[in-house]
């Protein structure tokens, strides 16, 4: 074991994968400058850099896929999938289907997400709920450097479209690109435990779709991916001074969805309460919802969500945004 | 020499008519089996298209990659996939090309790297993609894209275009130019020229007779050489006619085909519709109906024989001498038996 | 009151609205040829055909919009949505919070949705809730033709973008161009009260937001929109055979939800099943799971979605789209 | 005459100095709170674009729109938007110019018929529909669309060339050219020459050096006064730099204004990576590494006084015996009055 920063320990997962595997290889804009020590040991043929033409690059990555290579492609930031979205929506995530199952396209979408650096409301979606809404593709948000490392691994492996997103918050690098730009002026609230951590010395796959117990606890259970997970954490803190045991299940997977363990840890506390930074209706919170109802469980219920357009403005920015104040305020309203 | 190459180019040639005039008569089938309610959905034929699609075929080689459009069924069917698989697809059959799961807009065939969509300009990226792979694993296969005029407004296949040129991907970009978009006159909504679109990119680009079989072949035949040795894109730009329209049922052709009844239905709504009270100025609505007749009459111009390939390239080659006949004896024969099959397979009641 | 067809209702309404204020217009691929009538009537300054370039040209709807226009823009099926996916996610759904409140834009999106016409998984797509999501617009999904032409006036009417969403087993001119074709070779399961009903000589507006009961009940709710509900209506009758009472919930508009009248019957019936044609995962059955949760009700649940990409073949998509029988299904399961 | 007009010139041309100095004088106060925290986020500047910009600005009339993408600070500040409401709306705060909720990337001015858009390409569209939105209500107004050329690859943005020009919509596309896009050289990723490709899809153009405040207007002006003649669009292609790089915190400037310390961390870690066990041969491992010194030391280019617009634009105006010096010292006052009172507000505890 060693410690690294997630980003670190991301490119150390991908140049595992890319020294193991010559059909993996990465593409987006601006990667041969913002991958440079990938780029200083593979070379220009397997880090290409694109023009700004989102819609073609992530579906040429499809076809590519589709010919036996593993394309890693970098969106930069999930907000900007919208002038690309027609490559997830009808592509990527019908062409195993419409192929009779015959055809597969084993692609990663890598994208930076999440908000909380002030950066406005172009650049700080999460989206992870809406990319997941079409089925046929997964979505994986790590919320620390080893489950970083290891769902990439698995991402990688996995034979159908993978996105996976990397909070900013999280991933030093991008926060350094888009919040801090070498200041020292300016500070953020980066999760410790989520920036820097453990991480095996050789990378192996993390099974997509299995949630991790991050604490254990009675009372109600909280639900959340990537930085909410750690908010969680630290409500979790501050909820055990009045006595209240909250267990928390960092998903890991968005789709697909790990049921049996939301499912057993509810029965349990009976409560829950999800922590989604991703907009609120139609989402992640409503589908756990959903998944309860329908498994006839009994089980009170609260979110904590991004409910707007995320606002420039620091202090409402932190107010949209789940933050441990609203899940405290939240837990002691179910619970109550 | 000279003569040899006559010689040659007979039987060649014959071949080409071969395929293309067992494509069409495979299609006709497909146009029953869809009147008859056997096919659902929208069908769009690639009828009138076969002159270039042969010539695409009969020049790539083993791996080269397609990615065809919402006009599938030339494509595939000339590339030598199980035409029974085919039309078994087109009904939704658990024993299609794809298990019934995809219809004829959404064709895959993993075993020819040949790809379609029914989203208009998808293919430019898809087929960016192969040749992208073609490149990374260093083998001289080229991919083709295949779409319409219509489809060259669209971004992202605007994006591959120049993609491609700056990354020097080996791709043929095939614009299939029928002038229409379903019902869009396409020139009535395109700035410039095509060719010097392509050139913008800097893609090196021809236009040709895509009517005709001989320059297609020889043109396209061209281009794909030059894909190979330069590994940059390529654009031919080809004109075409689609003799069913848009897609089976095409209201457009069927007001040319049909006595009047269509129209009159149309006109007598229209004529309300002009004479309501408040609305454009009366000028301006004299001058819609012209546009509306304008756009109306000037479909028809597809339908003339004169512009269908199969009966250009018949024409020719008789002149030469070559045996016709035979070879459309062959096909309706090869034909007849796809259709007994496929109905013999759906009636043995295997169906999803 | 006069019987109109959805589609003619539609028309009619667009027509009197156009008539009574200049600064609506429609544009979109092949509109002069598909709204014929309208074109003859006013003419091609306020009927513009687009070339197939829907990033651009929804984009250009908003400004438009913003300049003091009001665009009524043709995306013909929804399913092309994903090729101008920016226009709804980083654009029109922002403008009015990134502005402060200053500057909107009056923008109607309309698109043909839904399936059940044999047409595959690229052209058959719901995807309101998808098209939800994203905080700042509104969409609605009309049932019959008394509300297509009412909540369009209404969406017309409103300052803010509107995705206005018609189904093709509804929209006779959808289904003929896409499904019928001129044949008496082939049929579908056309919802008689939902392709053809009474409308007034003068539109009025039917405010977005507010949910219609088709049908009272007190065993069960069933909420559903556009075919859906007609789907619910054959159901419910059958079930009351089997001595059980559905109230049937026609949404209207997806977003706004009507959430009161959601919770009313609910509270009454104790039972819900939402019968959504969109995709099953984080969309509008979720989303009202969540509702019901976090109002505390107590309720039975359950859905029938559309749980995949839809096949093309035509019993399969029969048994994908939400059907009576998997809706009697469900309800026999719910209320046992 | 011609007297008469260089006459004209210098008064007029020290105006447009002053608006450019007086921009240039703005931004700076900009960098100074973003490098004080007061500014979150991201931050991009104009700063090297301000020819262009002031170009435009004396070329419009009332009620023209402009759409501008993230590099709004410029345009804003030139179209004569309050610069308190400017620098608070940076801020975040509730009386900015969009209540603090927008940020540099989101500005608008219902006023003023101005966007903004932090997503590449976007102006395209949005100037289109302004533009579509004057030949509706039939008044002379045109629209323009700023972007950078590394825009000029996004589909959205093509396709509104395609459309503004088919449809004759009275769009000003201005690329402004710098060949950066963040840290690629867009040359690299984008075929063919920028003219034609506006050619290509029917659009007239030029290039023109965006640096020189005399050609650029001229020329904008020449643009500008085509379009409001015949409806059409017309490209601008305009050289630029930008001095202070993609945005404040730029590594690639960084490191050429320090003294070598980014550089040598930089690369320490390459040559880790260069020799790690497995990756690409050694001869493509070294070339890498020549890649990304070249990327380096060419980003270098734009921080040349020689290339400043400014310095360029008060050499000429002082050869031509203009007064500057007072235009600067009354453009510093005003906008050191600025900052005070933007700090007085903030202070004051109306924040948000
Ligand atoms: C993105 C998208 N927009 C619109 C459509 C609807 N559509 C299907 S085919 C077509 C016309 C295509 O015209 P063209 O490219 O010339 O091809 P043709 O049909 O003439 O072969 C349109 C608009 C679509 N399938 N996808
Ligand atoms: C659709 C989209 N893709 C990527 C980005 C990230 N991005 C912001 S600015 C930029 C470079 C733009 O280059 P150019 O157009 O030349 O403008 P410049 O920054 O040089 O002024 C990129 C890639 C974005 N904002 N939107
Ligand atoms: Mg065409
Ligand atoms: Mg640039």
């Amino acid at each position: 074991m060693k410690k690294l920063s997630f980003a670190e320990a991301v490119e150390s997962c991908l140049m595992q994968k890319m020294a193991e595997d010559h059909s993996v290889f990465i593409m987006g804009e601006d990667v041969q400058m913002m991958r440079l020590n990938i780029l200083a040991r593979f070379g220009k043929n397997r880090v290409i850099n694109t023009p700004i033409s989102e819609a073609a690059f992530t579906g040429a990555a499809i076809a590519a896929a589709m010919s036996g290579l593993r394309p890693v492609v970098e969106v930069m930031l999930v907000d900007f999938i919208g002038v690309a979205a027609d490559s997830f929506l009808n592509n990527a995530s019908k062409l195993f289907d419409f192929s009779g199952g015959k055809w597969n396209a084993p692609v990663v979408y890598r994208c930076a997400c999440g908000g909380g650096y002030g950066d406005g409301g172009q650049h700080e979606q999460s989206l992870w709920g809406w990319l997941a809404h079409i089925p046929g593709i997964s979505v994986v948000v790590p919320s620390n450097p080893i489950d970083a490392g290891g769902l990439l691994y698995a991402a990688i492996e996995h034979d159908h479209p993978v996105f996976f997103l990397e909070h900013k918050l999280l991933a030093q690098n991008w926060l350094e690109y888009m919040g801090i730009g070498g200041r020292s002026t300016v500070q953020f609230d980066v999760p410790e435990d989520g920036a820097w951590g453990e991480v095996p010395k050789k990378w192996t796959p993390i099974p997509l779709g299995k949630l991790n117990v991050v604490r254990e606890g009675k009372d109600i259970t909280l639900i959340s991916v990537g930085v909410g997970v750690h908010r969680c954490v630290e409500a979790a803190s501050k909820l055990e001074e009045v006595s209240i045991s909250a267990e928390i299940l960092d998903l890991r997977s968005i789709s697909p969805l790990d049921i049996e363990n939301i499912l057993q840890s509810v029965r349990k506390t009976g409560a829950v309460i999800i922590v989604d930074e991703d907009y609120k209706e139609f989402g992640l919170s409503g589908e756990i919802a959903a998944i309860l109802a329908e498994n006839q469980i009994e089980f009170k219920y609260g979110r904590v969500c991004t409910e707007k357009t995320i606002p420039f403005n620091r202090e409402s920015e932190d107010e949209t945004l789940p933050n441990v104040a609203r899940i405290i305020h939240m837990v002691k309203k179910v619970v109550s | 020499m000279k003569k040899k190459d006559k010689k040659i180019d007979i039987a060649f040639y014959s071949k080409m008519y071969q395929l293309m005039y067992r494509s069409r008569k495979f299609e006709e089938i497909v146009m029953q089996l869809w009147h008859e309610g056997t096919i659902f959905g929208e069908m769009h034929m690639s009828v009138g298209e076969e002159a270039i699609h042969a010539s695409i075929i009969k020049n790539l080689e083993d791996g080269d990659a397609i990615a065809v459009d919402h006009r599938g069924t030339a494509p595939f069917f000339m590339r030598g996939i199980d035409p029974i698989s085919l039309l078994l697809e087109f009904i939704g059959h658990k024993d299609g090309l794809c298990s019934g799961q995809g219809g004829h807009m959404h064709l895959f065939s993993r075993e020819h790297n040949m790809t379609s969509s029914g989203i208009v300009g998808a293919t430019g990226s898809t087929a960016m993609g192969f040749a992208l792979s073609h490149k990374y694993k260093n083998n001289k296969n080229i991919a083709v894209a295949l779409f319409g005029e219509g489809a060259i407004n669209q971004g992202m296949l605007l994006e591959s275009f120049n993609m491609t040129s700056a990354l020097e991907l080996p791709v043929l970009f095939v614009c299939k130019d029928n002038n229409w978009a379903i019902t869009t006159q396409s020139d009535s909504v395109t700035g410039g020229v095509l060719l010097d679109r392509a050139q913008g990119f800097g893609i090196a680009g021809e236009k040709i007779n895509g009517l005709d079989f001989q320059e297609s072949f020889s043109r396209i035949g061209y281009a794909i050489k030059t894909i190979r040795k330069t590994g940059k894109p390529y654009f031919i730009h080809a004109t075409c006619v689609h003799r069913e329209g848009h897609f089976l049922g095409d209201q457009l052709i069927a007001l040319h085909r049909t006595t009047g009844k269509i129209l009159g239905d149309l006109v007598g709504s229209l004529t309300k519709s002009l004479f309501k009270l408040k609305g454009g100025l009366v000028g301006e609505r004299g001058e819609s109906l012209g546009h509306i007749l304008k756009i109306m009459t000037s479909s028809k111009h597809q339908l003339k024989s004169s512009v269908d390939p199969l009966v250009i390239a018949k024409k020719m080659l008789k002149n030469q001498g070559a045996d016709v006949l035979s070879v459309e004896k062959k096909a309706d024969q090869e034909i007849d038996q796809i259709l007994k099959q496929t109905l013999q397979i759906i009636q043995g009641g295997n169906q999803l």
